[in-house]
């Protein structure tokens, strides 16, 4: 093993962020009904969100929380994980459910209407 | 830190092995489980990342909101992916591209 | 209580809070209380352009007190100020078509209104915003209350057209998303004055699939091919006002995002010939499936894409004559179009099967909408003196001075197809037998009145251009300033 | 052929951001200099417990310096349980058998919802008032107290929430956020200013406003996320 | 207030009240176009003179009106006619449905013509040009004869042409940096020949759909017959000459400028092309049944001798075209009204079912008969001397082949005698058929304007200088100088022209030959119906042809069908399906599977991820 902390951690990190955003599209792309295909969307975003985070982690830092003890921690040398990522992927994971829960009402709508949650089978609208 | 590294391998395998299953599982209701599973683990990744406040979150909203929102969605539409199609429409959009 | 840019965000969002509260004492409140904040919001945005256009200084919005980039900022500049009052002037006007368009007593109806006044707050959040991942957020109220609206009605295929549009802006804002965390990791801002200051530090290559992953996710939103599959079956199965709301105020905001990435964001130069080569063959491809279309709404829309495939390609030709061409083609089409949408969704409400073929003779039924529908067909195809000539004159100008012959023959040829296929519903229109003589709704005083504005813009502004080229001179001026653009949003960090 | 297809796009993608991730190198400082401000989050960093005297970053970043973000979130949320209860609306059709969707749960589960209701309640109260201490806040806070709904709906099949009661929570509370900033505006002259006392590092009484935003966000968030379950669990099963 | 724009905002303000009028009372509609039309007349012939011009900037550039001897020509012709025919169309358009929107129309298109004139740059001569379309376009559909198929046609073809001169302007523009008429004339020569045949072509598209040349023509014959008459007086008359008037402006000063125009087959092609629309249409025009057709077929061989004339570019073969041009106007504006008052009569113009109406419709007769002998060129009437001077120049031109193209010439209006014949034959000689017994003379207010036309055609035959000034000034305009000893113009017409007593003797005689002819005929003629006795008993079937109308040029049509075989028409027809159909096929791009256009979205990423470094990378 001459990887190096480093190297497994990227590995690790951007391989499974990467694999969810490539098994997600695969999801979204190949399968066809349509609940599998919002699952395919929310993998996507998970495996996006985990590549946010980890853009902003920094080797040794502690979370962006300023406890008593570690008050100047920053002054003091140390290092805190940058917070502007953790901030936005927030805010997307709350907007990603509810893009999702309103797909997922269109999905029972869509089965109440066609009698089938098949893609290829809802396309009364076309060309 | 090398604890950490192999932690972060392991749970990189599972959570790509539950994607997969995720996605390839014709059980939906199975397949929305490994997507709660999936959020499991983003959320010790974020954990692990030092990013609590993120992992609390994917916790609450992905683990248990948004796993209970698709078993609804499951339980008013169909819960077999290669359910049989109403009509016998042939498909002709197979190889369309 | 002095009037900023913040209130086009704030006022509205305030009232959507407030409105659930306000239908415990009065139902029409629900639908009184949004065209109010719209109407205060074109109001105030016709009195900010006014300053930003007499002091030539673009108004900076700080929130909470954090000077940019450290805190979020909104920039009324005569661009966005420009675009802005455009969309609350059109939003204000949908609100008085669509007051009396929907029965209140159902308990969507009562959403309805909220939900357009987010899809207005969405839009012009999108054009004020000066920080990328606050332009990702509105676009999601953008996109959250637009496919709400398009699955509006029950009796349609509203919901499968909803479906494909959340599913491919699904793919939008995670291209978007997924384009910011890669240019956070380069830059280490979200301020977009501040990304253009540093852009030229990131590597080419990543620069390069930053902006690839921006351009298909905003290209999503602009509606260019081939990322429109939505887009016809969004406007043809949304109520009529929605789909107005569409063509006058979503597109824009895309449009105006592509433009705001590549005009000011990015320096990348081979992206203007990539925008003249996309939005020729999103015109080309979109306008020669409107030729065939059968429904009236669904050809609406594909002319409504051919013509952002043509605000495209006046963008991609960059020249101050170009992009001032371009904008004024989008206020043209905002208005032209939204006049051929509410026109149109008269005249397929009153024909049964909703078919083109079907609409023989509907203009001696309805005279005063087919009058506005033919009024619109000849001005959307750019005929004089009608708005619409102003602006494709302005952009071909611009393509001539610019040498780009065979661009002007594809554009001119194009406007033939259009020709043939407006003039096609305007000959059926008129004559023919009706298949039945019962109207089965007569527009609304509202619907008329909007209408009416709308036809009297389309004249006045065809007569006589210099009411508006002033004010669209100073935003064309204002976008292609991009040294501006970036001083005016930073230097309050000095302050 | 389908497949295949997608395969080597997929492959173009994943390639594409493979060499994309190879020039962000894992875990490295890339905030610059510590001291140096001029990066948005070495400011952050350097001036949140200063300047707001809030000791976990996120929440200042996410209350205050990036304000509007939150509100257009709060708003996505609200779209879409307004959304989602338009696009499920179906009138009720005279009679249509209703048939509901969960099945009674046992005694057991009863019983311990019962008992654990109250105390899910409370860890989220807990984790949104302490959100500018502490990981967590109005987000986190109002999805734990919507599971807690959660629970008691799956537990008790004709649970229901009072529709009313969650509009006033859900309105009051968007107003609360949207008021405090306009409020700001009037006082300040910048929308969501602080205007209130920052207060002393760590107590609980600290950070001006953001504390009250993040209890309002927590009200709200927990009021929208029940509102779509219950959107979702009542909807009238056809069959 | 200026002249031009006072013409200009009466006809426009007659527009809209007589679209106002119809609400109150259908009559007015017409009778308020007629007055607005009638006094922009008045103001264009007594306020109007060379020193008006105005400019009004638009951001960017400005337009600028201006009247010029040349544009006076046609200003003239268009108010001329325009009121005589609207005074027609007051009691044409009686009971018919729409005024307002008929009126408004009219008038538009008038306004347009007007504003074409007046302009001096391009820009606001395009603006007119597409008011003058759009506005014909809808006065086309109004008559709703196969559900607006013949608009389109109308309308793309017009949109081709439009499309064509909105890209000559820009690109001049861009090359010269000015919209003005007079800028293109005198920078011309300085454009490369590339240039200059890009221009050159465009403008002679645009030009030529609207004068119905060659390839370009297949819009007209339908478009004519199906407009109301009132309108296709207009249409004709004077639609069309504004295709002469831009041609005019091409050929005569802008090409003279540039080294295209000194080459020998620009001109030449056109020429041909002019000649060889005369001999075609003149061929359609003999088959045809219904008499509006074939004036319509007629209409476009004139304007084929007038291209001609136009393309030959010597001073007299100019002067031919703009005499032919006017008298044109005239003439075929008085017989779209003599077909209308017939058909508003007699209910059909079909020339197989009517017949013998010169009994019923003197009056209408006598116009027509006088414009037919125009139309067919034979002396005194005006359209003889015009064609007289087209072959002299033609034969004096100079170019060898140019002979031929007097064979062509001739041919075709030899030809044209047989239509002309068949026409008045057709529908007012013959034999009587009972089912038009009823058929009266029109009302007086619709034979006025066409016996005063036939008149002043009258007039122009036998005072052809009363026209030679105007067009002589035009032509000294544009720069032309007009030799006043050319060898026809000398001998009877020239320049003291005055009236021969040989020709006003004949003149008398014609006239009175032809008003005893007529009141002879009404006297003593024995009326013979189709249904007579001289089958001797039988009784005839349907199939056994009782007329003489029925296959009327049978043996001719026999030698011209293979000529007749191949229609252009059809090869249109057959590009617009392939077109249709490729279009078709490519909307077939929207499967309406969302996950297809989820895949375009990633086969889009894809593609400019693997060549986005050679897009963006620059």
């Amino acid at each position: 093993m001459d990887l190096d902390y480093n190297q497994i951690m990227s590995i690790g990190v951007y391989g499974s962020a990467i694999g969810l955003i490539l098994i997600g599209l695969y999801a979204v792309l190949i399968k066809k009904h349509l609940t599998k295909i919002v699952i395919g969307l929310s993998i996507i975003d998970a495996g996006i969100h985990l590549l946010f985070i980890a853009i902003g982690y920094i080797k040794g830092g502690t979370a962006p929380i300023f406890s008593p003890a570690g008050e100047k921690i920053v002054a003091n040398g140390g290092v805190m994980v940058d917070p502007v990522p953790q901030a936005l992927v927030l805010t997307a994971i709350v907007i990603g459910f509810a893009v999702t829960a309103v797909a997922l009402s269109l999905v029972i709508r869509l089965y109440r209407h066609h009698q089938t949650a098949r893609i290829d089978q809802i396309k009364s609208l076309k060309w | 830190m090398m604890f950490e590294a192999i932690v972060i391998i392991i749970l990189a395998v599972i959570l790509l092995a539950a994607a997969v299953y995720a996605v390839m599982q014709k059980d939906l209701l199975y397949a929305v489980i490994a997507t709660g599973v999936i959020s499991l683990i983003l959320s010790v990744f974020f954990f692990i990342m030092q990013a609590p406040d993120v992992a609390l979150t994917e916790a609450a909203i992905g683990i248990a909101l948004t796993t209970i929102v698709f078993i609804i969605t499951i339980r008013n539409t169909s819960r077999r992916e290669d359910e049989v199609p109403m009509d016998h429409e042939p498909d002709r959009n197979e190889n369309d591209n | 209580m002095v009037v900023s840019p913040v209130h086009f965000i704030a006022v509205p969002l305030l009232a959507a809070f407030l409105i659930p509260l306000l239908a415990k004492v009065s139902k029409e409140l629900v639908r009184i209380v949004p065209g109010l904040v719209i109407g205060y919001l074109s109001v105030v945005s016709v009195i900010l352009m006014t300053q930003v256009v007499n002091t030539g200084q673009p108004i900076i919005e700080v929130i909470g007190g954090w000077s940019p980039p450290f805190g979020i900022n909104l920039v009324f500049s005569a661009f966005t100020g420009f675009l802005v009052s455009l969309m609350t002037f059109m939003a204000f006007l949908i609100w008085i078509y669509s007051y009396r368009f929907k029965k209140i007593d159902d308990a969507p109806a009562q959403k309805y209104f909220i939900l357009f006044m987010m899809l207005v707050t969405g839009s012009t959040g999108i054009v004020l915003t000066g920080d990328i991942f606050n332009l990702f957020v509105f676009m999601e109220i953008t996109a959250i209350a637009a496919y709400s609206l398009t699955a509006f009605y029950r009796d349609r295929d509203g919901a499968e057209a909803a479906f494909k549009y959340l599913l491919i802006g699904s793919f939008a804002s995670a291209l978007m998303l997924l384009a910011i965390v890669l240019l956070y990791s380069q830059v280490g801002t979200l301020n977009m004055a501040e990304i253009a200051q540093r852009i030229h530090t990131v590597p080419q290559g990543m620069k390069i699939t930053i902006f690839t992953l921006f351009v298909v996710g905003l290209g999503i939103e602009a509606e260019m091919f081939p990322l429109n599959g939505w887009a016809p079956d969004a406007y043809s199965q949304s109520p009529g006002p929605v789909g107005v709301a569409f063509a006058a105020l979503v597109v824009k905001a895309g449009v105006y995002s592509l433009v705001r990435v590549v005009f000011t964001m990015f320096d990348i130069h081979g992206a203007y010939e990539f925008l003249i080569i996309m939005g020729a063959i999103t015109m080309v491809i979109a306008e020669i499936s409107a030729l065939k279309q059968t429904n009236l709404k669904r050809m609406l829309a594909y002319s409504s894409i051919g013509q952002m495939g043509f605000v495209l390609i006046a963008f991609g030709i960059g020249t101050n004559a170009a992009v001032f061409g371009a904008l004024f083609l989008m206020f043209n089409h905002a208005v032209i179009k939204g006049l051929l949408f509410m026109s149109g969704s008269y005249l397929v409400y009153n024909t049964p099967s909703k078919e083109i073929k079907d609409m023989a003779g509907i203009g001696k039924k309805l005279p005063m909408v087919s009058f506005f529908f033919a009024l619109g067909a000849l001005a959307i195809v750019g005929l004089p003196p009608f708005s619409g000539f102003w602006s494709k004159l302005y952009i071909l100008m611009a393509a001539a001075d610019a040498s780009f012959y065979y661009l002007m023959g594809t554009i001119l040829i194009v406007s033939i197809i259009e020709i043939v296929y407006y003039f096609r519903v305007m000959g059926r229109l008129y004559f023919g037998k009706p298949q039945n003589d019962v109207v089965l709704q007569k527009p609304t005083l509202g619907g008329i009145f909007a209408m009416g504005v709308l036809a009297t813009v389309i004249i006045v502004i065809g007569i006589h251009p210099d009411f508006v080229t002033g004010f669209i001179q100073s935003a064309a001026d204002t976008l292609l300033d991009k040294a501006g653009y970036i001083n005016n949003v930073l230097q309050l960090t000095n302050l | 052929m389908k497949k295949l297809l997608v395969l080597l796009l997929l492959a173009v993608v994943g390639y594409s951001l493979i060499t994309a991730m190879m020039g962000v190198k894992f875990g490295e400082n890339r905030l610059g200099d510590p001291q140096d401000e001029k990066t948005v989050s070495a400011y952050y960093l350097n001036n949140t417990t200063q300047k707001l005297s809030v000791s976990n970053v996120i929440t200042a970043i996410v209350v205050n310096y990036r304000g509007l973000d939150t509100l257009g979130e709060v708003s996505v949320l609200f779209l879409a349980s307004l959304g989602l209860g338009s696009i499920l609306y179906r009138k009720h059709k005279e009679g249509e058998e209703e048939v509901a969707i969960l099945k009674p749960s046992s005694q057991l589960l009863q019983a311990g919802s019962k008992l654990i209701f109250p105390a899910i309640l409370m860890l989220g109260a807990y984790v949104f008032i302490h959100g500018h201490l502490t990981p967590g806040g109005g987000f986190q806070g109002g999805a734990i107290i919507a599971t807690g709904f959660l629970l008691m709906m799956m537990a008790y099949q004709d649970y229901r929430v009072s529709h009313s009661v969650l509009v006033w929570v859900e309105s009051l509370a968007g107003i609360t956020f949207a008021g405090i900033g306009m409020w700001g505006l009037l006082l300040g002259n910048t929308f969501l200013e602080n205007f209130l006392p920052i207060g002393t590092l760590n107590n609980l009484f600290s950070g001006g406003i953001i504390p009250i935003i993040y209890i309002a966000v927590g009200f709200k968030v927990a009021a929208e996320l029940t509102g779509v379950l219950d959107t979702l669990l009542n909807i009238k099963d056809k069959h | 207030m200026n002249s031009l724009l006072l013409v200009i905002l009466i006809l426009l303000a007659g527009a809209v009240l007589s679209f106002l009028a119809n609400r109150i009372m259908p009559i007015l509609s017409g009778v308020m176009s007629f007055l607005s039309i009638g006094a922009a007349a008045v103001i264009f012939f007594v306020q109007v003179s060379a020193a008006d011009s105005m400019a009004i900037p638009i951001s960017g550039f400005s337009l600028h009106w201006g009247i010029n001897a040349y544009s006076w020509l046609f200003g003239a012709m268009v108010l001329g006619l325009s009121v005589f025919v609207a005074l027609y169309a007051i009691a044409f358009m009686k009971g018919k449905d729409r005024l307002g929107y008929f009126f408004f129309n009219f008038n538009l298109t008038i306004m347009a013509m007007m504003g074409i004139v007046f302009s001096t740059d391009w820009v606001s001569l395009f603006i007119f040009w597409e008011i003058m379309t759009w506005s014909s376009f809808l006065i086309i559909i109004y008559a709703g004869i196969s559900e607006g198929r013949v608009g389109t046609k109308y309308m793309i073809f017009s949109a081709i042409g439009g499309y064509a001169m909105f890209m000559a302007i820009l690109v001049s523009n861009s090359l010269l940096g000015s919209f003005q008429i007079a800028d293109l004339v005198s920078g011309f020569g300085t454009l490369s020949l590339g240039n200059q045949a890009l221009i050159g072509i465009l403008f002679m598209v645009a030009f030529g759909v609207k004068s119905a040349v060659m390839p370009l023509h297949v819009w007209a014959p339908r478009a004519y017959a199906d407009s109301p008459m009132a309108f296709t007086a207009i249409f004709s008359g004077l639609l069309s000459k504004m295709g002469i008037f831009g041609m005019g402006i091409l050929m005569i000063s802008v090409f003279a400028q540039g080294t295209i125009g000194q080459t020998f087959i620009f001109s030449n092609i056109l020429a041909w092309l002019g000649a060889v629309t005369s001999v075609i249409a003149t061929f359609y025009a003999l088959i045809q049944k219904d008499a509006k057709r074939l004036l319509a077929y007629s209409s476009i061989a004139q304007l084929g001798y007038i291209i001609v004339g136009l393309a030959i570019g010597t001073p007299l073969s100019i002067m031919a075209a703009l005499f032919l041009a006017v008298v044109h106007a005239i003439f075929k504006g008085t017989l779209f009204m003599v077909v209308g008052a017939v058909e508003r009569q007699a209910g059909t113009t079909n020339m197989e079912e009517l017949g013998a109406l010169i009994r019923k419709m003197p009056w209408t007769f006598m116009a027509a008969l006088f414009s037919i002998i125009a139309l067919a060129g034979v002396p005194p009437l005006g359209g003889f001397v015009g064609k007289w001077m087209l072959y002299e120049s033609l034969i004096t031109s100079g170019f060898g082949a140019n002979y031929f193209l007097v064979i062509m010439v001739f041919l075709s209006s030899t030809a044209a005698f047989l239509y002309s014949y068949r026409f008045l034959f057709g529908l007012f000689l013959g034999q009587e058929e009972p089912e038009f017994d009823h058929v009266k003379e029109a009302p007086a207010i619709m034979v006025v304007p066409m016996v005063v036309l036939a008149l002043l055609l009258l007039v122009i035959g036998a005072f052809p200088g009363l026209l030679f000034e105007p067009i002589a000034n035009a032509m000294a305009y544009m720069g032309v100088d007009v030799n006043w000893n050319m060898t026809v113009l000398s001998n009877v017409w020239g320049d003291e022209v005055h009236m021969e007593p040989l020709w006003t003797s004949i003149l008398v005689m014609f006239v009175i030959g032809a008003t005893f002819l007529t009141f002879k005929t009404r006297r003593n003629t024995r009326y013979v119906t189709t249904k007579d006795i001289h089958t001797s008993g039988e009784i005839p079937e349907a199939h056994e042809n009782m007329t003489f109308s029925v296959n009327f040029y049978q043996p001719f049509e026999r030698a011209i069908e293979p000529v007749m075989k191949r229609k252009m028409d059809t090869y249109y027809n057959r590009i617009g399906e392939g077109l249709e159909s490729l279009f078709g096929f490519a909307r077939k791009i929207y499967t309406g599977n969302g996950q297809t256009y989820a895949i375009y979205v990633i086969i889009f990423l894809s593609i400019l991820i693997l060549i986005g470094e050679t897009i963006f990378n620059k």
